[in-house]
């Protein structure tokens, strides 16, 4: 067989643009590619790099007042016939009847990419109603198979549930039954796996590559994360800001990169993969020292009955980077909020080790004490948008805990400007509002915010991941610059075992508001005790094609049982 | 559901308790009593009024008894004996009096918020598709322009045009010739030849804030995931647009419900008296004018109560259309 | 102008009417007795006995206006959705024992075919014809009246207080059956305006009780049966409140609510003035009045008044021809200019009513007022005449009256025999310069912006309560007035109100002024004198404390000399027995009245309109019309419409 | 009348808040910046500000006492007011003659085009006047040049005193206009102290005061009001009454003012940046000073303004029920009621037109830029 005979979508050239008051922002910019049958294509890269719109352009379902501008996106079918879908009329009959029955499209927040008021088997049946007219019966059959394809349990009631019935990964599981209906011969999904918990992406990556192999459908998948793509992409195309930087099979793009920014990328994906090299030249840390933070038993159960924090115990030694890692529910941030009595917990005791030897237990303390601790523990926070009040300069957010504290005057001045130096940010920015920062600055304000009071420990709750990969690590490694100059400690909580392994001397893992496994980091990661970390580690996508391991991964099952 | 309901129902009941203290206390705020009605209508008649026999009726209708001492005898009139009291000013039992025009309120207040969405719906689905279009400015415009104008205005000069331009009978909700005639196909025309102009003039009020929450709401339906979705399978656009962003667009139209109500109600009070309807809005006005009380205490309590029920109703059918509320 | 016309033919007639009189002259006729068809075949089918016999043997006989009319047609009018009973009594209810001739000159027999009165002025008579009947067919004798006299009016329970129509000197009325069509009325002292005061409105209470129906539900003669009854209209607590639900005073509700109450009136009630949207009425087929061809009146068959809540509708229907008669709400001079021209659409004509008080605005100021300071200023004459010289009425004529008027004061109409020139024109000239020099001796200081200061050193300010009703625009005159006040130093505000708040004040002697209408302007002047001395307690409100010592010297306030004098004059009125020694005690007191000086007129009134459809014969033009004289009623039985009606 | 206090927002035109000059662009430039987009707003702001300016200087505007009669021209129609003569600048209306109609009881006027009344801007006032109350001023807008007996200036027509239907209406905003402003202010206080408790304290307390609302939400308004407006004291002077109405009036707004203020004070309190102060060390008081109460001031006036036209509409509603202003107080509401008959509505519609068409332009405007102010409240939106 020829080569062009397998493709069965040939992109060339493609141009979307979005018009605005300035001008017309071109959001993907010549993007030329071939997806053949039964393959996986990948088409990663960082946001705002127009792989979604891509995605989107194929269908023409961009939002409006994007079109596309130029190129074609050429249909080849079994039969031989082709047709350009970019030349199609959006709203017209035959782009329609591609959409849904030639080419199906996932997404990647399953909850909101559905009706909230209408039955999943409605909307699984959908598309076989509009496009060939199936009777109601029969409809209901074909979504009854489809829905035992993607593997939900008892699919005789769920379909006539609605999608806030189900988890991520079952509403996810849902579109994908959706999606395939009518027997697609391309899958477009987008970012289907970003918004789930590693292990529950790990299950619908599997499910993709099985429904793929016994269909016998393209897949194109869009994702930021390398890790996703080094698992499963046969072919990759590296985008950014609307363009294609570098096209070819995924062993090439790892282990080959040609481009100098997916060299950069990969690298920053690959830098992650093991433990900062500060780290490594640090003395350990002297044994015996006694604790800077010593929680024990702390439990918080929520007016709703749920036990977000159950019976957590764990020590913080001075100069240490603890670090929590855990899947969403987990109770880690609800956790790390009660170490400030942001939240107060019912039980347990919190000893916080204060310079002059004296220990505080933080949950009990009276308003004038915690005060003080609060000075000397300090919080950077995940959102770097919401945690900044948009109607403050730069230089009043930072100084805002200073002038608490009593701080005035030039000597103010001169401590906001040390501040951002030390954060990175230029002094001369200090009359700037956030809005005119991004992401990652921001967070650097955030940071700079956390250490204007000299603070001995930072809770840092999921401080990197709003931030694009190539950020991350200079974030943390911003953050473990300061630990060393200035002796901190850090809780750091994340859901991204790669930040933690980067970044934590120690790690703890939560699972449903308890510690199951806590341990050096090395220990945890290379030797896992616990199942549930055990499964978690290993359904963490490997950024290395050569070393695809999630099919293979370890299932925790008490998941159901408990 | 059920469950669901049962509480709302519970709910209700200190807000009715609430709301029928309030309405005692309303018609108790103004100095003098109905007896100072009466003697004011007697003198007016060439007629004086003896001291003996106004206090021999103040004692008869219990007015020289403490606030909550009436208030006690009328509410547990009404809980025990569904008995509202008696209007003075009609000398009759109040219950004989109020059904038949609350009913008149009841059904004019349901056409109206038919009548309101109805047009508010297309219009607002219009302007939220044609955002920012001729048609989108030309629909908030009018919209606007019919919340500024007072309904009173509005009726007045409706019936003037009606009556002098086109010559249509207007004021009253029939023609005398059907005023007593049992219901039929024939009063039923003459009912809806009637009806049309009040129900227009009321709905115009409340028209603006519909079209401007379908509008509002379909515009942030319309940008949600769901409809790229629903787009990916290959529906149609109109299509899509009814089943799924309308759709979910009327869930807090649905809720609006509950407070357009009594905007309705109040319209339809100042609209009633203007175009003599034999609705509870001129029987209100006048009693509470009379300070007739038990009749007009019990009104605005049945009103309340109406409006209670509206946003009973509402929540029900809210919880009908959106399984999120009803399963969560 | 209007005011002017002679009533054509009726004033000859009745001119020949003495006091003594009379019994008819139709008995001649009694074959000839027609019906109205609507009623053939009622009487055909025996369910109504024929006309002769339904009829009393001496009808009363109507003087026609046109002539003998046709019968047959519904006259359709208006009401008021609400409390707009009066509505209905002053439109199809007001058959007396004896009535006023319809230029309200003479007092002469109605349901009493002849009365006579004790030279005293403490007995009257009364003979009532034979052979009258409720609408129910029953009986109307003597018996209905001492029904009424026994067991309702001196029923404690039902009547608590006397009504003062039948009371002198606080001493209540004695009635005598002498046989069952004649009755006597004796009082304590002399009572010799009661003939005028029985043929108001207000002396309706002794016909209006139908005992053959009403006792079953009184405790004297039903008493086991009430339980029952009590039971079956759980509304009513007591026998008392049943009794009172089936019967009232013809103008509370209660009466136009009982379709099954007996009545002596033309038109009897199909539709209650309750819930429906319109009050209907049909003839009643045992009425006893007669056209002088021998045909049983009413000649309209049915009557029914669209209920309406705004004036504006009632307006509005009238000008596209739906209604063939109004009057009431839409009478005043807001709507004169749209109902003028709307008489060719809505096919009506525009006739005067002779409606004339005494004065249409009149200041009252409150002579008994609480506040020492104002009572002292308000009691002064010359306060009052210098007041009175600041108004400049003539703009107030030219404006609200679009110049129909002329100055004057409370007093009696022109046109009438107690008209006093003096006491009309006396201070009406506007001169503010007199105004001035007269205020300046009361209250010479002034304050900064030119307001007088009262003896305590305070601005003198008169708070008056201005009330917007009988479409008199009454708060544009007090808008007025008020700046005139201002240009002689005196300070008024106006503070807007409405009719039952004003009572409360009133009860309470809480105003310090107030602006409101004065009856008395025509034969109304010697029984109402409200205006013209502290009198009865009804709207007028000048000197309440004065009125109530003269209702009862052991109450209210003992007033000044004066004032004594001109209540022992309108005392030598009340026992006058003659017509003409009434005229001139009455003149007499009238002039005392004037001396006194009590209230400031604005404006000799007009005579009001109605709409009548250019189809409708027989209606009078210029009919008097006053609070108490409840028109049109008595002469609707001779409308009649001259074209066929649908 | 209606209880539609708040429409529901208006969709969003954003800003590029990452333009170089937005940097330092604080909350009001940028709510600034992108209200100046919505043009409709733009245009209703300048509107409003002419009106309140009309208010403010009445007594420099109106040409005549708006109470003074003139017993000639009762029902003159208007006068169409012509800048041009014979070819030359030089305002003028044309003269009125009435006769006088004695059967329908009224003056009918004709115009007389040969005769014209010469007028003038800046003309001496027949009478010394303070404008804003404290500023003395002898001069009046325009007039008549030479005023003579018989020459009348009614450019929008005479009620049925002779008054001067234009003199009226621009005095009336004085009141009507104030109204929304006083009745919003209370609003305010009612609204952000009462919302602000409720939101900010939760639990019980939040309770109580919802279902308060709620209540007061269920009762129509036209028993409430009249309830209250006829317990006022009739011996109240005007002025009295007329802040009792106003008080009336805004009961209907800071419920909804109060919800809104919750809404606000329940979702900031949680956000990361308020915690960050809380961590810092912030006391609550300088939570709700430095950053609660920026965040939502602006939502606040958006919805202030929106309530303003509700109240215009409520004062004349509780005139038409005859329990609100009283003449001689002249507003809106008043002037409404006065034409509110078949008298005016048939032949003399300018009576009714000229102070409805001031109510609908003022509400009108005020609706459209309230809308745009909301839609600019949140400039960050983009943002986040």
């Amino acid at each position: 067989m020829s080569i062009m005979k397998s493709t069965i979508l040939e992109v060339q050239d493609l141009q979307t643009v979005f018009p605005t008051r300035t001008g017309v922002f071109k959001a993907v910019d010549g993007v030329s590619f071939a997806l053949n049958r039964g393959e996986t294509l990948c088409v990663v890269g960082e946001s705002g790099s127009g792989k979604s719109v891509t995605a989107r352009s194929i269908l023409q379902i961009v939002d409006k007042p994007g079109r596309i501008e130029g190129g074609s996106v050429l249909l080849t079918r079994a039969d031989g016939s082709t047709t350009d879908l970019a030349k199609l009329d959006p709203r017209g009959r035959e782009i329609r009847d591609v959409r849904g029955k030639e080419i199906a499209m996932i997404f990647q927040e399953p909850m909101s990419s559905l009706s909230p008021v209408h039955r999943i088997g409605t909307q699984i049946g959908e598309a076989l109603r509009i496009h060939f007219g199936t009777a109601k019966q029969e409809q209901r059959e074909r979504v009854l198979e489809l829905l035992r394809q993607v593997e939900i349990p008892r699919p005789e009631s769920a379909i006539d549930r609605y999608t806030f019935e189900f988890s991520g990964g079952m509403r996810q599981r849902v579109m994908i039954a959706m999606a395939l209906a009518c027997n697609p011969s391309v899958l477009i999904a987008d970012e289907p796996t970003t918004a789930l918990d590693v292990t529950t992406q790990a299950e619908i990556l599997d499910l993709i590559k099985k429904l793929q192999q016994s269909h016998g459908m393209a897949v194109l998948f869009i994702t930021h994360d390398m890790g996703v793509v080094a698992e499963i992409a046969d072919e990759v195309l590296v985008m950014y800001r609307g363009k294609v930087m570098e096209r070819g099979p995924v062993e090439r793009i790892f282990h080959a990169p040609q481009d100098a920014y997916t060299r950069r990328l990969i690298g920053s994906v690959v830098k992650l993969e093991k433990k900062a090299e500060v780290r490594l030249a640090r003395k350990p840390a002297p044994a015996g020292t006694l604790p800077l933070l010593d929680v024990r038993n702390l439990s918080l159960t929520f007016p709703s009955g749920l036990k977000a924090v159950d019976d957590v115990s764990l020590t913080v030694r001075p100069g240490e980077a603890l670090g929590i890692v855990g899947e969403s529910g987990s109770g880690k941030t609800t956790m790390g909020r009660c170490l400030l009595r942001i939240y107060d917990a019912q039980t347990g005791a919190i000893d916080y080790r204060r310079p002059d030897g004296d220990t505080v237990d933080i949950r009990t303390a009276n308003k004038a004490t915690l005060e003080k601790v609060r000075r000397e523990v300090r919080m950077i926070f995940q959102d770097p948008v919401g945690s900044l009040s948009p109607r403050k300069t730069v230089g009043d957010i930072i100084a805002e805990p200073l002038k608490i504290a009593g701080m005035k005057g030039r000597e103010l001045n001169d401590r906001v400007a040390d501040l951002m130096q030390q954060v990175g940010l230029e002094p001369a920015w200090r009359e700037r509002y956030p809005h005119a920062f991004s992401g990652g600055q921001r967070q650097r304000i955030g940071i700079a915010r956390a250490i204007a009071l000299k603070p001995r420990l930072i809770i840092a709750d999921e401080a990197t991941s709003a931030l694009d990969v190539s950020l991350r690590s200079q974030m943390l490694d911003l953050m473990m610059k300061l630990q060393d100059e200035l002796g901190l400690s850090y809780v750091f909580i994340s859901h991204d075992m790669s930040v933690i392994r980067y970044m934590c001397d120690r790690v703890a893992v939560m699972y449903r508001g308890k510690i199951v496994e806590v341990g050096e980091t090395d220990q945890v990661v290379n030797n896992p005790v616990h199942g549930y970390t055990r499964a978690l580690l290993s359904a963490i996508p490997h950024p290395d094609p050569r070393n695809r391991r999630i099919h293979n991964r370890f299932r925790y099952d008490s998941v159901r049982t408990v | 559901m059920i469950r669901f309901i049962a509480k709302r129902l519970v709910f209700a009941i200190p807000t009715l308790f609430a709301v029928s203290i309030i309405a005692f206390i309303i018609i108790q705020l103004p100095p003098g009593d109905y007896l100072t009605t009466l003697m004011a209508d007697w003198a007016s008649q060439g007629g004086a009024v003896e001291a003996g026999t106004v206090a021999a009726m103040r004692d008869r209708y219990g007015l020289d008894q403490p606030i909550y001492v009436q208030y006690f005898k009328w509410i547990t009139g009404i809980l025990m004996r569904g008995d509202f009291g008696i209007s003075f000013d009609f000398g009759k039992p109040v219950t004989e009096l109020i059904w038949n025009r609350l009913g008149f309120s009841l059904l004019l207040s349901v056409l109206t918020l038919c009548f309101v969405w109805a047009i508010a719906i297309p219009i607002g689905i219009l302007s939220a598709v044609r955002q920012y279009s001729i048609s989108d400015y030309t629909a908030t415009f009018l919209a606007f322009f019919f919340l500024a104008v007072p309904d009173f205005l509005m009726a007045l000069s409706a019936m003037y045009i009606m009556s002098a331009w086109f010559g249509q009978s207007v004021g009253g909700l029939f023609s005398p010739d059907y005023v007593d005639a049992p219901w039929g196909f024939g009063k039923l025309f003459d009912f809806a030849q009637h009806v049309w102009l009040p129900v227009v003039v009321i709905g115009l009020g409340s028209l603006a804030a519909l079209v401007r929450i379908m509008r509002a709401n379909l515009l942030d339906e319309l940008s949600k995931p769901y409809v790229t979705t629903a787009r990916a399978k290959g529906m149609s656009e109109l299509e899509l647009l009814l089943r799924y962003p309308v759709r979910l667009a009327l869930n807090p139209l649905i809720s609006t419900l509950g407070w357009i109500l009594p905007a309705v109600i109040s319209g339809e009070i100042i609209v009633s008296v203007v175009m003599s309807l034999p609705t509870t809005g001129p029987l209100l006005l006048r009693s509470l004018l009379a300070q007739d009380m038990y009749l007009a205490g019990s009104l605005i309590l049945l009103i309340s109560v109406l409006t209670i029920i509206g946003t009973l109703i509402s929540d029900i059918l809210l919880a009908i259309t959106d399984p999120r509320i009803r399963l969560q | 102008m209007g005011y002017q016309q002679k009533l054509s033919g009726v004033v000859a007639s009745t001119g020949l009417l003495s006091l003594m009189l009379i019994g008819s002259f139709a008995s001649a006729w009694a074959a000839d007795y027609k019906q109205a068809p609507m009623l053939d075949e009622q009487v055909k089918a025996g369910k109504l006995p024929a006309v002769a016999n339904r009829l009393p043997e001496k009808p009363y006989v109507e003087t026609m206006v046109d002539g003998v009319g046709k019968y047959g047609g519904t006259l359709r009018t208006t009401i008021l959705a609400n409390g707009d009973q009066y509505n209905l009594t002053r439109t199809i209810a007001n058959e007396l024992l004896v009535r006023w001739d319809p230029q309200w000159k003479k007092v002469m027999p109605s349901l009493a075919e002849e009365f006579k009165a004790s030279d005293d002025a403490t007995t009257y008579t009364f003979r009532l014809r034979k052979g009258l009947k409720w609408s129910d067919g029953q009986p109307f004798t003597v018996d209905d009246i001492m029904f009424w006299y026994e067991d309702v009016f001196m029923n404690n329970a039902l009547s608590p207080a006397k009504n003062p129509t039948f009371t002198v000197a606080g001493k209540p009325v004695k009635l005598t059956k002498i046989d069952d069509q004649t009755v006597e009325f004796k009082f304590d002292s002399p009572y010799g305006l009661f003939l005028q005061q029985l043929a108001y409105g207000q002396g309706h209470l002794p016909v209006i009780y139908p005992k053959h129906y009403l006792k079953q539900f009184h405790e004297k003669y039903n008493k086991d049966g009430i339980p029952a009854l009590l039971k079956a209209n759980p509304a009513a607590g007591d026998w008392v409140a049943l009794f009172n639900s089936k019967i009232s005073l013809s103008f509370q509700p209660p009466f136009w609510q009982n379709l099954e109450l007996p009545t002596l009136n033309p038109w009897v009630l199909t539709v209650p003035y309750a819930d429906s949207e319109r009050v209907a009425a049909t003839r009643n087929p045992y009425y006893w009045k007669v056209d002088t061809a021998g045909n049983q009146l009413p000649y309209i068959d049915n009557v029914t008044w669209a209920k309406l809540d705004d004036p504006q509708v009632m307006a509005l229907k009238m000008t596209s021809g739906e209604f063939d008669f109004a009057f009431r709400h839409i009478n005043n001079s807001t709507f004169k200019s749209v109902l003028f021209d709307g008489q060719k659409t809505g096919n009506y004509r525009i006739v005067d009513v002779k409606d004339l008080p005494a004065s249409d605005a009149t200041i009252l100021l409150n002579l008994n007022s609480t506040d020492p300071v104002k009572r002292k200023i308000f009691q002064n004459k010359d306060f009052r005449i210098g007041l009175s010289h600041a108004i400049n009425r003539q703009e107030i004529i030219d404006l609200v009256y679009v110049g129909q008027g002329a100055p004057a004061q409370v007093a009696a109409q022109p046109e009438h025999e107690l008209f006093n020139e003096r006491q009309a024109k006396q201070y009406t000239e506007f001169d503010p310069k007199r105004s001035a020099e007269i205020l300046d001796k009361i209250m010479p200081k002034k304050d900064a912006e030119g307001f007088r200061l009262d003896e305590t050193g305070k601005r003198f300010t008169i708070n008056f309560m201005v009330a917007d009703v009988f479409g008199l625009s009454y708060p544009d005159i007090m808008q007025m007035v008020q700046q005139y006040a201002k240009d002689v130093g005196i300070d008024i505000q106006i503070r807007t109100t409405d009719r039952a708040r004003l009572n409360t004040m009133w009860a309470a002697n809480e105003q310090d002024a107030y602006i409101w209408n004065c009856v008395g302007g025509l034969s109304d002047a010697y029984t109402d004198v409200r205006c013209y001395m502290p009198f009865q307690k009804a709207d007028i409100f000048f000197a309440v404390r004065w009125a109530e010592w003269y209702a009862n010297h052991n109450s209210g306030e003992e007033p000044p000399a004066n004032i004594k004098e001109l209540m022992a004059a309108y005392d030598k009125v009340n026992a006058a027995v003659t017509d003409d020694e009434r005229r001139e005690r009455t003149k007499e007191f009238l002039n005392l009245s004037a001396d006194n000086f009590l209230n400031i007129g604005i404006s000799r009134p007009m005579p009001k309109y109605m709409m009548v459809s250019k189809n409708l014969k027989n209606v009078v033009n210029g009919l008097p019309i006053a609070g108490n004289l409840w028109h049109p009623a008595p002469t609707l039985t001779q409308w009649y419409f001259d074209k066929p009606v649908k | 009348m209606t209880d539609i206090t708040s429409l529901p927002p208006e969709t969003t035109v954003s800003l590029d808040l990452h333009r170089k000059d937005m940097a330092v662009a604080g909350q009001w430039r940028l709510f600034w910046l992108k209200f100046k987009k919505h043009k409709i707003a733009l245009v209703s702001l300048v509107v409003i500000v002419f009106m309140y300016l009309v208010a403010a200087f009445a007594d420099f505007i109106a040409p005549f006492d708006p109470n003074a009669a003139n017993s000639r021209f009762t029902y003159a129609p208007p006068q169409g007011l012509s800048l041009m003569l014979n070819g030359s600048f030089q305002p003028h209306v044309n003269q009125l003659k009435m006769t006088l109609n004695t059967e329908s009881m009224r003056r009918e006027f004709t115009s007389d085009p040969t005769k014209s009344v010469s007028v003038s801007f800046f003309v001496p006032a027949q009478q010394p006047y303070y404008v804003l109350g404290f500023i003395p001023m002898q001069t009046k807008l325009f007039g008549l040049t030479n005023p003579k007996p018989g020459d009348s200036l009614y450019i929008f027509g005479a009620d049925r005193l002779g008054r001067d239907i234009f003199s009226r209406v621009v005095h009336g905003a004085k009141i009507s206009l104030s109204i929304g402003l006083v009745g919003v202010f209370v609003s305010l206080i009612l609204g952000v102290t009462i919302g602000g408790i409720s939101g900010f304290f939760g639990g019980w307390i939040d309770i109580v005061i919802q279902r308060f609302i709620e209540l007061l939400r269920s009762i129509p308004t036209i028993p409430l009001w009249m309830g209250f407006a006829a317990a006022i004291p009739t011996s109240w002077p005007p002025l009295r009454t007329y802040f009792v109405i106003t008080l009336i009036v805004s009961l209907i707004g800071w419920t909804s003012l109060a919800r809104e203020v919750r809404g606000k004070f329940l979702s900031l309190r949680n956000e990361d940046f308020v915690t960050a102060a809380r961590l810092d060390g912030m006391s609550e008081v300088g939570i709700i000073f430095h950053h609660l109460v920026p965040s939502f001031i602006s939502h606040i006036i958006a919805t202030l303004t929106l309530a303003i036209p509700s109240m215009i509409l409520a004062e004349t509603a509780l005139s038409f029920l005859g329990i609100g202003l009283q003449p001689p107080i002249v507003s809106w509401g008043v002037l409404l009621q006065e034409a509110q008959n078949i008298r005016a509505v048939a032949q003399a519609p300018w009576l009714l037109f000229t102070p409805a068409a001031a109510i609908v332009i003022s509400v009108l405007a005020l609706n459209f830029l309230g809308d745009g102010l909301r839609d600019a409240a949140d400039p960050y939106e983009s943002v986040s």
